[in-house]
């Protein structure tokens, strides 16, 4: 374990990705750009040792999509890599290849979100069924069933 | 070897389970069974069938006069459960100003009609 | 021989979790392996959008059947924290004590299916036997076996009576032999030790690169855990060690296991004879203000993080859940290639899947025959090599 | 020459078929309960076996999807008879009247049997579990036979006869054969609990991997029959252990009457099969499931070598003592 990381530190080498803030004793919030979180995460892994991603977060917020990568380290700190995405036709690049663990919350997030992971090895279905309806996704706020969709499962069935 | 030695001194002892019908366990003092409403008490403030997870507290008229506090005020509403939709959870017990909703220590048997209620 | 396809699951009488591995099996050496997971999205998520922060917590304990209180846990600590509520010490016990309680019935459950699964059926009998000490407790605690219904935002809901405390502690003497008796019989049982040993072996750079975490991750030598790096509720004051093995494999998963149950049963011991006085919750403001958090909990599986965001109002703008599972099935897909078939259920029962939660990935190829695991390149080429409309451009 | 009446009675009544359906049922009843007790359980009442034979007779016989009816219904009545026929050999109350010699060989090939149907059936239920399920039932079985089949034939080499019976009449003059090849007995045990595919040997009808293998499909009567061919065969094989290793029925002096001499050999004979049946029963519960390949390592680099060298040391003493 080594020591712990402050604010200062992560602030001064992460200036050009963008606003670093800390949110709590051990959590540093950094707000970058899509096209920059590859290269957000590649540095904080290289510089710090950010070695394990805990989670991918998706949220929608009405306005964006939001992703909030969160990655710790052996220093225990957590660092939130925090992006906006356009509503319309959502697409990112992939980080599997630099953190396999990421292409299971990726198509997690395709699934639920519509967010497309460019250079994925494969966005299949992993939460929905294979009989849910394309360009439906759930967890969107404006996403509301619609009573002459089949949302899978056997005809005639729903309650 | 130490599983040989216990799998012989289990031989020789007793089996440890509760032969059911004959025998029976004693229901903890924590346990939550059956939801049980007390009528007298309730001033049908409806915050039982707000807080419910399940929703299965709803509110059906029942015009009443209440004590409570010491005064005498008129209800209009009383709550019912459906028995089978309920989760146990307690939480009206938990948020009803009177005391009137609560979960008793009886097991409450199961069915298949699930349109059984509590008043 | 020629390759067979053996399909296990979702139905299958072997599996208790609707989960369906494809295995394409050269005897018994597995060549290549899909596997299919969740067929049971319940969008708890998105319905959590829809509750207030009191109908809420019930939700959240039933996302799982037995980590229930690490969910509302996880959930409840996220809550009070954007409120910047501080949580009495009583209820801070009451909740560690309750969460030792759950890993210790869950690594027992565990301890007793693995045994199972290599057909060593008394070991099994034996374990869930001493789980039931366990669950008694939390029933006497709680009023239920499994969902306790103990949170609520601001503390606790139902206090511990010194009987209870008395009750619980009497218990204590004869798990803790039992315990022991459990840590012998796993580091020295020849019938134990032929199956686990030297099966689905992770390294500790494999494990890391994975992403792995609780028990499967320690037993890979890695010393993450959520109640040292990020101390909640009493883990601060109570004396415990993270426990670690070299081993990585079936055998060190057990082995972390078994010396866990021993460190729950110090805190659960410390917890109940120290508990200090006072009331069991603060009052809650009915509204949370707007703010993000993270909440990490080590549940008996590994670490669990709820991603809360909230946004002035009753209810969360989203919650998202990731359940240790999710993390570790990456990690399970990667040491099933070249494994005997006998193994696949160890091998996957090893990270104690609890798939009430989560996913479904179809990840694993490997053609050739040789040994070792593939590493991830190669595996986005074959898998482009074999779906080439699959890519995105 | 003897007696047809006697002859039939012996077959079909006493302690022909009908004794031994019921010892059967009653050794599965005990093999359950003596386990269940070890695991602080309480175990089935003793008509369970019996219950469940009935039961499973009137249960639906269903077929799976391009087998082979008549091979499938047959294949469990093979196996049934051939371990039935193996039982007339075995001495229960005194010597068989049927002994022959030669039957211990008989015997050991009429208990194999059951296992090349299992691998038959698992063959033709066309299902993938069947499938392999059926062929580690014949791979074990080329891993654990050599081994047993030693075992059980170095009394013979000793006795110098390959009669069950002669066997046993040696053991009366002599000493069991326990005391005198007490490998021979260990590997003995091991290969029964290996033949009768329980634990540390299900690994064909392993309950977590492969569903229950070569029974994946089989029902109703079909099951019932199997189920009953492998309880019989235990009685068979704790019998033949008796009779080989344990002196049998046999005691070292006359009694008189002679029909007082058979009861005191029954019930010789119900304590020793009860015996070998409780070694049996705790090695299934002290014991979980191995790898087809660990069992392959095990058997023949420990068990086939154990044996070997129990007939080399027979051969020894044959040469120094027995026939000095």
């Amino acid at each position: 374990m080594t020591g712990p990381l402050t604010l200062d530190m992560v602030a001064g080498k992460m200036k050009e990705f963008g606003v670093s803030e800390q949110v709590r004793n051990n959590r540093i919030r950094i707000t970058t750009t899509p096209e920059k979180v590859h290269d957000t995460i590649r540095t904080v892994q290289a510089m710090f040792g950010f070695d394990r991603l805990i989670t991918i977060s998706a949220v929608d917020n009405t306005m964006t999509l939001e992703l909030v990568y969160h990655l710790t380290g052996p220093h225990r700190m957590v660092v939130s890599i925090a992006v906006g995405l356009p509503r319309e036709l959502p697409a990112i690049a992939t980080v599997s290849d630099i953190l396999p663990p990421a292409a299971i919350y990726e198509r997690q997030i395709h699934d639920l979100f519509g967010i497309m992971f460019r250079g994925h090895p494969g966005l299949a279905r992993i939460v929905l069924n294979e009989d849910w309806p394309d360009n439906e996704y759930p967890l969107r706020k404006d996403w509301k069933p619609n009573p002459d969709t089949f949302y899978g499962g056997i005809k005639g069935e729903r309650s | 070897m130490s599983v040989l030695k216990e799998m012989f001194e289990n031989l020789l002892s007793r089996p440890i389970t509760i032969l059911y019908p004959k025998e029976k366990v004693p229901i903890p003092g924590a346990f939550r069974g059956r939801v049980a409403i007390a009528d007298e008490k309730c001033i049908g403030c409806s915050k039982c069938s707000l807080v419910c997870p399940a929703q299965a507290v709803t509110m059906i008229e029942g015009q009443r006069e209440v004590e409570f506090k010491g005064k005498s005020l008129a209800r209009k509403k009383r709550p019912q459960v459906k028995l089978y939709k309920c989760i146990r959870c307690g939480l009206c017990e938990r948020h009803c100003p009177t005391g009137a909703i609560t979960l008793k220590h009886e097991l409450s048997s199961s069915g298949t009609d699930g349109e059984v209620v509590v008043t | 021989m020629p390759e067979v396809v053996v399909s296990i699951g979702p139905h299958h009488p072997a599996l208790k979790e609707p989960v369906n591995f494809r295995v394409i099996a050269d005897g018994e050496k597995i060549v290549r392996l899909e596997l299919d997971l969740s067929y049971n999205h319940r969008g708890v998520e998105k319905a959590a959008e829809q509750r207030d922060f009191i109908r809420v917590l019930p939700l959240m304990e039933r996302v799982c059947g037995i980590c229930s209180h690490s969910h509302s846990t996880a959930f409840a600590k996220g809550i009070e924290e954007i409120m910047q509520l501080e949580i009495p010490p009583r209820a801070q016990y009451i909740r560690t004590i309750i969460a030792e309680l759950e890993r210790m019935h869950s690594h027992l459950l565990w301890l007793g299916v693995a045994a199972h699964l290599i057909g060593f059926n008394t070991l099994f009998m034996w374990t869930w036997r001493d789980r039931e000490a366990v669950q008694d407790t939390l029933e006497e605690m709680s009023g239920n076996r499994v969902h306790y219904g103990m949170n609520e935002v601001g503390g606790v809901r139902r206090d511990l009576t010194p009987e209870q405390l008395n009750a619980a502690l009497a218990r204590l003497p004869a798990l803790e032999e039992r315990v022991n008796k459990y840590v012998v019989m796993v580091n020295e049982e020849e019938t134990m030790l032929i199956r686990f040993r030297g099966v689905g072996r992770l390294s500790k750079e494999e494990a890391l690169r994975y992403g792995t975490v609780g028990p499967t991750a320690r037993a890979s030598g890695i010393d993450y855990d959520v109640r040292k790096d990020d101390p909640y509720l009493a883990y601060k004051d109570a004396p415990w060690n993270v426990v670690t093995d070299t081993h990585g494999d079936v055998y060190g998963r057990t082995r972390v296991r078994v010396w866990e149950l021993q460190e729950s049963l110090r805190i659960v011991r410390f917890c109940l004879e120290n508990l200090p006085e006072g009331p069991i919750r603060v009052p809650a403001p009915k509204n949370a203000p707007k703010g993000e958090i993270l909440s990490r909990y080590e549940a008996p599986r590994g670490e669990l993080a709820h991603f809360i965001r909230t946004n002035g109002t009753d209810k969360v703008e989203r919650v998202d859940i990731r359940t240790p599972t999710l993390a570790n099935w990456t990690s399970v897909a990667m040491c099933l290639v070249n494994q005997n078939i006998a193994d696949i259920p160890v091998i996957v029962a090893a990270i104690d899947p609890c798939l009430s939660c989560t996913s479904r990935i179809t990840l694993l190829d490997n053609h050739t025959k040789k040994a070792g695991i593939i590493s991830f390149d190669e595996l986005v080429r074959r898998y482009r090599s074999r779906n080439p409309e699959d890519v995105q451009p | 020459m003897i007696d047809p009446l006697y002859g039939l009675l012996y077959i079909f009544i006493f302690p022909g078929f009908l004794f031994l359906f019921l010892y059967a049922l009653f050794l599965a009843f005990l093999d359950r309960r003596i386990a269940a007790r070890m695991q602080q359980r309480v175990g089935p009442p003793f008509f369970q076996p019996f219950a469940d034979f009935i039961k499973m007779l009137g249960k639906e016989v269903i077929d799976p999807a391009g087998v082979d009816r008549a091979i499938f219904d047959a294949a469990p009545l093979v196996a049934l008879a051939a371990v039935m026929t193996a039982f007339l050999y075995v001495p229960v109350t005194g010597n068989s009247p049927l002994a022959f010699q030669g039957d211990l060989v008989v015997v050991l090939y009429l208990l194999s049997l059951p296992t090349i149907v299992l691998f038959l059936l698992g063959w033709l239920s066309r299902n993938i579990f069947s499938a392999i399920g059926g062929i580690r039932a014949v791979t074990q079985l080329f891993i654990y036979e050599v081994p047993f089949f030693l075992a059980l034939l170095t009394p013979a080499l000793m006795a110098g006869t390959w009669s069950i019976s002669e066997i046993v009449v040696w053991q009366q003059k002599n000493l069991w054969f326990i005391f005198l090849q007490p490998i021979g007995f260990i590997v003995a045990l091991i290969g029964l609990q290996a033949k009768l595919e329980r634990t540390p040997f299900d690994i064909p009808e392993a309950e977590t991997e492969i569903v229950a293998g070569p029974w994946t499909e089989l029902t109703g009567r079909r099951l019932a029959i199997m189920d009953l061919t492998i309880d019989i065969s235990l009685v068979v094989g704790s019998a033949l252990v008796a009779a080989l290793f344990l002196g049998g029925p046999l005691i070292p002096w006359t009694v008189t009457p002679s029909w007082l001499g058979g009861v005191i050999g029954f019930f010789l004979f119900l304590i020793k099969t009860l015996a070998v049946l409780l070694v049996l029963s705790s090695i299934k519960v002290a014991t979980g499931r191995i790898r087809i390949d660990q069992l392959n390592d095990i058997g023949w680099k420990y068990i086939a070598s154990a044996s070997i060298v129990q007939v080399g040391i027979v051969l020894v003493m044959n040469y120094l003592w027995v026939y000095a």
